[in-house]
């Protein structure tokens, strides 16, 4: 029997726009194919009609949780058609915000996969400690979500002395309960046994499809934009690439957990090596007819913009590549073949941001046959359905911590 | 004036009008516990401290536009709110709320347990009836699972009420509750028989971890999605009177009922049904949602053994009590 | 291996398929090459370098032609590997054969700029409204959004 | 007499529907927030509802994209009368830095009637509990 699930656009699973439609043979996803654009709003487009200053604030609005990794990828490309060398300090700082942004990711990320796996307290749990993440955000530079801290040339605003010990107290509780999650974890062996050999994604298969971020790592794959192509201060802050070998949803969960710790290592080096000195230089208000491509370590993954100038004081042309997208080829190569039951654990294991990547998700098939609407929870209820049967021995599912 | 009881029963204690009052403020005790279990506040600018909450969302329910949909049958798609309304509000006529002893009450009647049992069950088909009727996908897949669950929580609570009922030695609820009144010690033999009849209790009123049937997060509103309006309204009622009932109907029957005339009984009522509300509270902060098969599972595997098992241990000592 | 030496080693060794190739900025090797040999250098920078990541592939509106990019990323160096294709006949080949992963950025070309991609698996269009006329392409220089008139509530 | 008791009973229990339109997330994160014990919306009533038919208040986010609007507007014929639309965040009032965007409509008001506005980039949760109770008192 052939049928068509849908999935979305509007649920209370899901907070953002995103319809997933496929057909599949019994329990099994034949044939997927995306069509994107729910989400689309024409940032590209907007982006050459508008100054560098102004597509300052539009690139950070390209996506609400990474906003920071669109800015500063714009940010660090600009600066080098400007061929501007940042302040130090400047620098110090934006490094510190990057990492405080992939801590507050990847706990959200947490709580979802939590949710997906039917953990619900783990979500409301990862969700409370975000809000400590959150007021150091917030503390340092004045806003919950969009920061605006980058301005070319180095950040908008300084951290004093009060605020820096704030942040390294509350690194204290974030580290204590990270590792209390872990625990949490470990101790739970239906939660391990779920993510475990979900979602395949071999390594080759993965360097084919071009999967960047803890996907790819998750693979068995280092790559890392911050040691590949250091930008910002990352060539000077002592920090390892986490991957994890099994590749499935447990990896990626692991490599997740594992970045949290090094992040939180990195927040420290950082504050306790911040330099003194100006945190900005001035910068000019035309740049130079060049092109840069810069890329960037978001929490999802690899952050591209190609920049081209004209001379003017408006780019020729922004290219943005967010992770979300680039991790799409890989999802469908998960999915095929697959059971709809693993759909939404491998959905949420990339960690998908829609509007990051300004699009709706829309597998469908061409062919036509018997059709059922199914929501994105649905499916996870019937992946619960079908791992009921599946007995979890603790020893086997060890959480590899 | 005989004729006077009956109406004054039906309409004002402990039918129609004291169950609406009484149930809606009992939703407001549920929701404010259960918020500062959670170290939240819950409803707090309704009335004094949020108290008419309930209230409330009811009145706005009913003012609002009533929508039925295209494709739904629209006789059965209005009619069985009504029905399971009314269904549970006969139940709660049985409930000895205010005397016993004088065995002459019109709504007492030997076996008034068994019906009290199968009234309560009714509503469980009605909403399967109604998320089938919905022709909408969450709504049947609500439904389907409305009666899945009943078949793993119904029997344990049955087998539950057996137990005090043969202590006793009556099918009458009134009975049972004078028997305990005057043996209150016999009451403690009941205890695993009163945590079954509890988790199915939560069980049958769909409150986590068995709200399985309309979990938001997974199928929207369950077997209600297509229901709003004065609808809607009915079947949020009929779950606070169902609630009401269901603690009424525990409270009588293993924590001794409601002695007293008018007023005292009035006020045991209160106090032993908010009792029962509070640990059902207390049941639903602490724990998350189950699966279906998990939920099966538990009922057969613990629920329904404990329950057998409270059956023998009354058995043996009704042998050596007579 | 050092972004010097691959650009030494790039300009010994596919001389002929190639037009040009510099090095812009550190980690960032430029190559230019003719649409028609573009297959042939992706294949001979995979296997003789690794560049398996496509990061993304840019295309650009220069007028006469358009540029199309393909950024290749690895832990040694950045390839943009840059063609031309004239606004008469805007066709470039399909790299999916070589790079599996080129599928999505080579649709949103098709939508964006109008190029057809020989050979594309999948030509559906990926980012634009179900709605969309036909034959335009947003990001094309000449082609300009006229925003319809906003309505003000209940305004002047 | 009725009338002020309905009129009530609406101000004190608006159940909430939650509509992504096209937004960047922020707000949509920002929402969630506001439901969690820290701010903790329902000390108005306020619940969050998952299906068009319960909810009496649609809390709309981001400018509305061109794919979006009809389902949208299909989403706001669902819900039963009185309804009231709030448009959250900057962008849901007047389309934000997306103004003039090729595939952004601008503000919600072009096409849903909206009640209240709730400025902000993303707004705060404070701010969306203060807005959302605005909005109730307007109706007094």
């Amino acid at each position: 029997m052939e049928f068509k699930v849908s999935l979305g656009p509007q649920h209370p699973a899901l907070h953002e726009p995103i319809s997933l439609r496929m057909t599949l043979d019994g329990e099994i996803i034949r044939d997927a194919d995306l069509k994107l654009g729910y989400n689309h709003r024409g940032i590209e487009k907007l982006a050459e009609s508008r100054t560098f200053i102004q597509n300052l604030y539009l690139t950070e609005r390209i996506c609400g949780i990474c906003s920071f990794s669109h800015q500063t990828c714009f940010t660090q490309g600009v600066e080098k058609l400007m061929e501007l060398v940042p302040a130090k300090r400047g620098l110090y700082i934006r490094t510190l915000v990057c990492e405080l942004e992939r801590v507050h990711s990847h706990l959200l990320w947490l709580g979802v996969a939590g949710q997906e796996a039917g953990f619900e307290s783990f979500f409301m749990y990862t969700w409370r400690d975000r809000e400590v993440v959150m007021d150091i955000l917030d503390t340092i530079s004045g806003n919950r979500v969009h920061y605006s801290m980058n301005t070319f040339g180095g950040v908008r605003r300084d951290i004093d002395e009060i605020q820096r010990k704030h942040i390294l107290d509350s690194l204290d509780l974030l580290r204590t309960r990270t590792e209390y999650y872990l625990n949490l974890a470990a101790t739970e062996p239906t939660f391990v046994g779920r993510l475990s050999g979900v979602g395949k994604l071999s390594k080759e298969q993965a360097i084919a499809l071009c999967a960047v971020g803890p996907t790819l790592r998750a693979s068995g794959v280092p790559m890392d934009v911050r040691k590949d192509d250091p930008y910002a201060v990352y060539d000077e802050i002592p920090f390892e690439v986490c991957t994890a070998d099994s590749c499935d949803v447990l990896g990626r969960a692991v490599v997740r957990v594992k970045e949290l710790m090094q992040s939180y290592n990195i927040i420290e080096f950082l504050l306790k090596n911040l330099p003194a000195g100006p945190i900005k230089v001035k910068a000019p208000r035309k740049v130079k007819e060049n092109e840069v491509f810069s890329r960037y370590e978001a929490p999802r993954g690899e952050n591209v913009h190609y920049i081209k100038s004209n001379g003017s004081d408006k780019p020729e042309r922004l290219k943005v590549r967010a992770p979300t997208l680039a991790n799409y080829p890989a999802t469908i190569a998960m999915l095929k073949d697959g059971f709809i039951a693993d759909i939404p654990l491998i959905f949420a294991a990339i960690d998908p941001c829609i509007c990051c990547a300004e699009r709706l998700v829309q597998l469908d098939h061409p062919r036509s046959g018997e059709s059922k609407v199914l929501t994105f929870s649905q499916l996870r209820q019937m992946a619960n359905q079908r791992y009921k049967n599946k007995q979890f021995k603790k020893k086997e599912t060890l959480w590899p911590f | 004036m005989a004729i006077l009881k009956p109406i004054l029963y039906i309409l004002v204690y402990p039918g129609l009008l004291f169950l609406l009052l009484y149930s809606t403020f009992c939703e407001w005790f549920d929701r404010k516990l259960y918020a500062r279990m959670q170290n939240r506040i819950g409803p707090l600018h309704t009335g004094r401290s949020g108290i008419l909450q309930p209230i409330a969302d009811i009145v706005k329910l009913c003012a609002k536009e009533d929508i039925v949909p295209e494709k739904a049958d629209k006789r059965m798609f209005s009619a069985l709110p009504v029905f399971a309304l009314a269904i549970v509000c006969t139940a709660a006529l049985y409930l000895p709320v205010w005397h016993y002893g004088s065995a002459s009450s019109f709504n007492s009647f030997p076996g008034d347990l068994i019906v009290v049992a199968y009234l309560l069950t009714l509503p469980t088909l009605i909403f399967f009836l109604a998320g089938w009727h919905s022709t909408n996908f969450f709504s049947t897949i609500g439904g389907v699972r409305v009666l899945t669950m009943l078949f793993g929580y119904e029997i344990p609570l049955l087998l539950a009420l057996l137990s005090p009922a043969v202590l006793a030695g009556s099918w009458r609820i009134l009975e049972i509750a004078t028997f305990f009144q005057k043996q209150p010690l016999l009451l403690l033999v009941n205890l695993i028989g009163f945590f079954v009849a509890l988790v199915a209790l939560q069980a049958k009123l769909e409150r986590v971890p068995f709200d399985i049937p309309h979990a938001e997060t997974e199928i929207v509103g369950g077997q209600f999605t297509e229901y709003s309006g004065k609808k809607l309204a009915f079947f949020r009622l009929l779950g606070d009177i169902e609630m009401v009932v269901g603690s009424g109907l525990i409270a009588a029957v293993f924590l001794g009922g409601f002695p007293g005339g008018l007023l005292p009984g009035l006020a045991w009522f209160i106090v032993k049904t908010l009792f029962v509300i509070f640990l059902l509270a207390a049941m639903r902060a602490a724990t998350s949602r189950i699966r279906i098969d998990q939920m099966i599972n538990f009922s057969w595997r613990w629920l329904a053994p404990l329950a057998v098992l409270q059956l023998f241990i009354v058995i043996i000592i009704k042998g050596m009590v007579s | 291996m050092n972004a010097e030496a691959i650009v030494q080693k790039i300009s010994s060794d596919i001389k002929d398929k190639i037009q040009e190739v510099s090095l812009a900025a550190p980690l960032r090797i430029n190559v230019k090459v003719d649409r028609e040999k573009l297959l042939a250098v992706l294949q001979y920078l995979k296997e003789q370098f690794g560049f398996t990541h496509l990061a993304t592939i840019s295309g650009v509106d220069l007028g006469e032609s358009f540029e199309v990019i393909y950024h290749l990323a690895s832990h040694l160096a950045t390839v943009n590997v840059r063609i031309l294709t004239p606004r008469s006949a805007p066709t470039i080949p399909s790299t999916v054969s070589i790079i599996p992963g080129a599928i999505l950025y080579e649709r949103e070309l098709q939508d964006m700029f109008g190029l057809v991609v020989q050979n594309i698996p999948n030509p559906r269009p990926l980012l634009l409204a179900d709605d969309w006329p036909a034959g335009e392409y947003p990001l094309r220089k000449d082609w300009h959004f006229n925003r319809p008139a906003e309505k003000i509530p209940g305004g002047k | 007499m009725i009338e002020r008791l309905v009129h009530w009973s609406r101000v004190k229990s608006p159940w909430v529907l939650h509509l992504n339109t096209g937004a960047c997330n922020a707000c949509d994160i920002e929402i969630l927030a506001a439901l969690m014990p820290r701010f903790d919306l329902e000390r108005f009533g306020i619940l969050l509802k998952g299906t068009p038919r319960h909810a009496d208040v649609i809390i709309c986010t981001g400018p509305i994209t061109r794919q979006n609007r009809d389902r949208v507007v299909r989403i706001y014929e669902q819900v039963p009368d009185p309804k009231f639309v709030v448009a959250v965040g900057a962008c849901a009032m007047s389309g934000c830095v997306y103004r003039g965007a090729y595939n952004s409509m601008g503000g919600i008001d072009q096409v849903l009637p909206v009640n209240a506005y709730i400025p902000g980039c993303p707004i705060r949760p404070d701010a969306l509990i203060d807005g959302v109770v605005k909005l109730l008192n307007s109706l007094k």
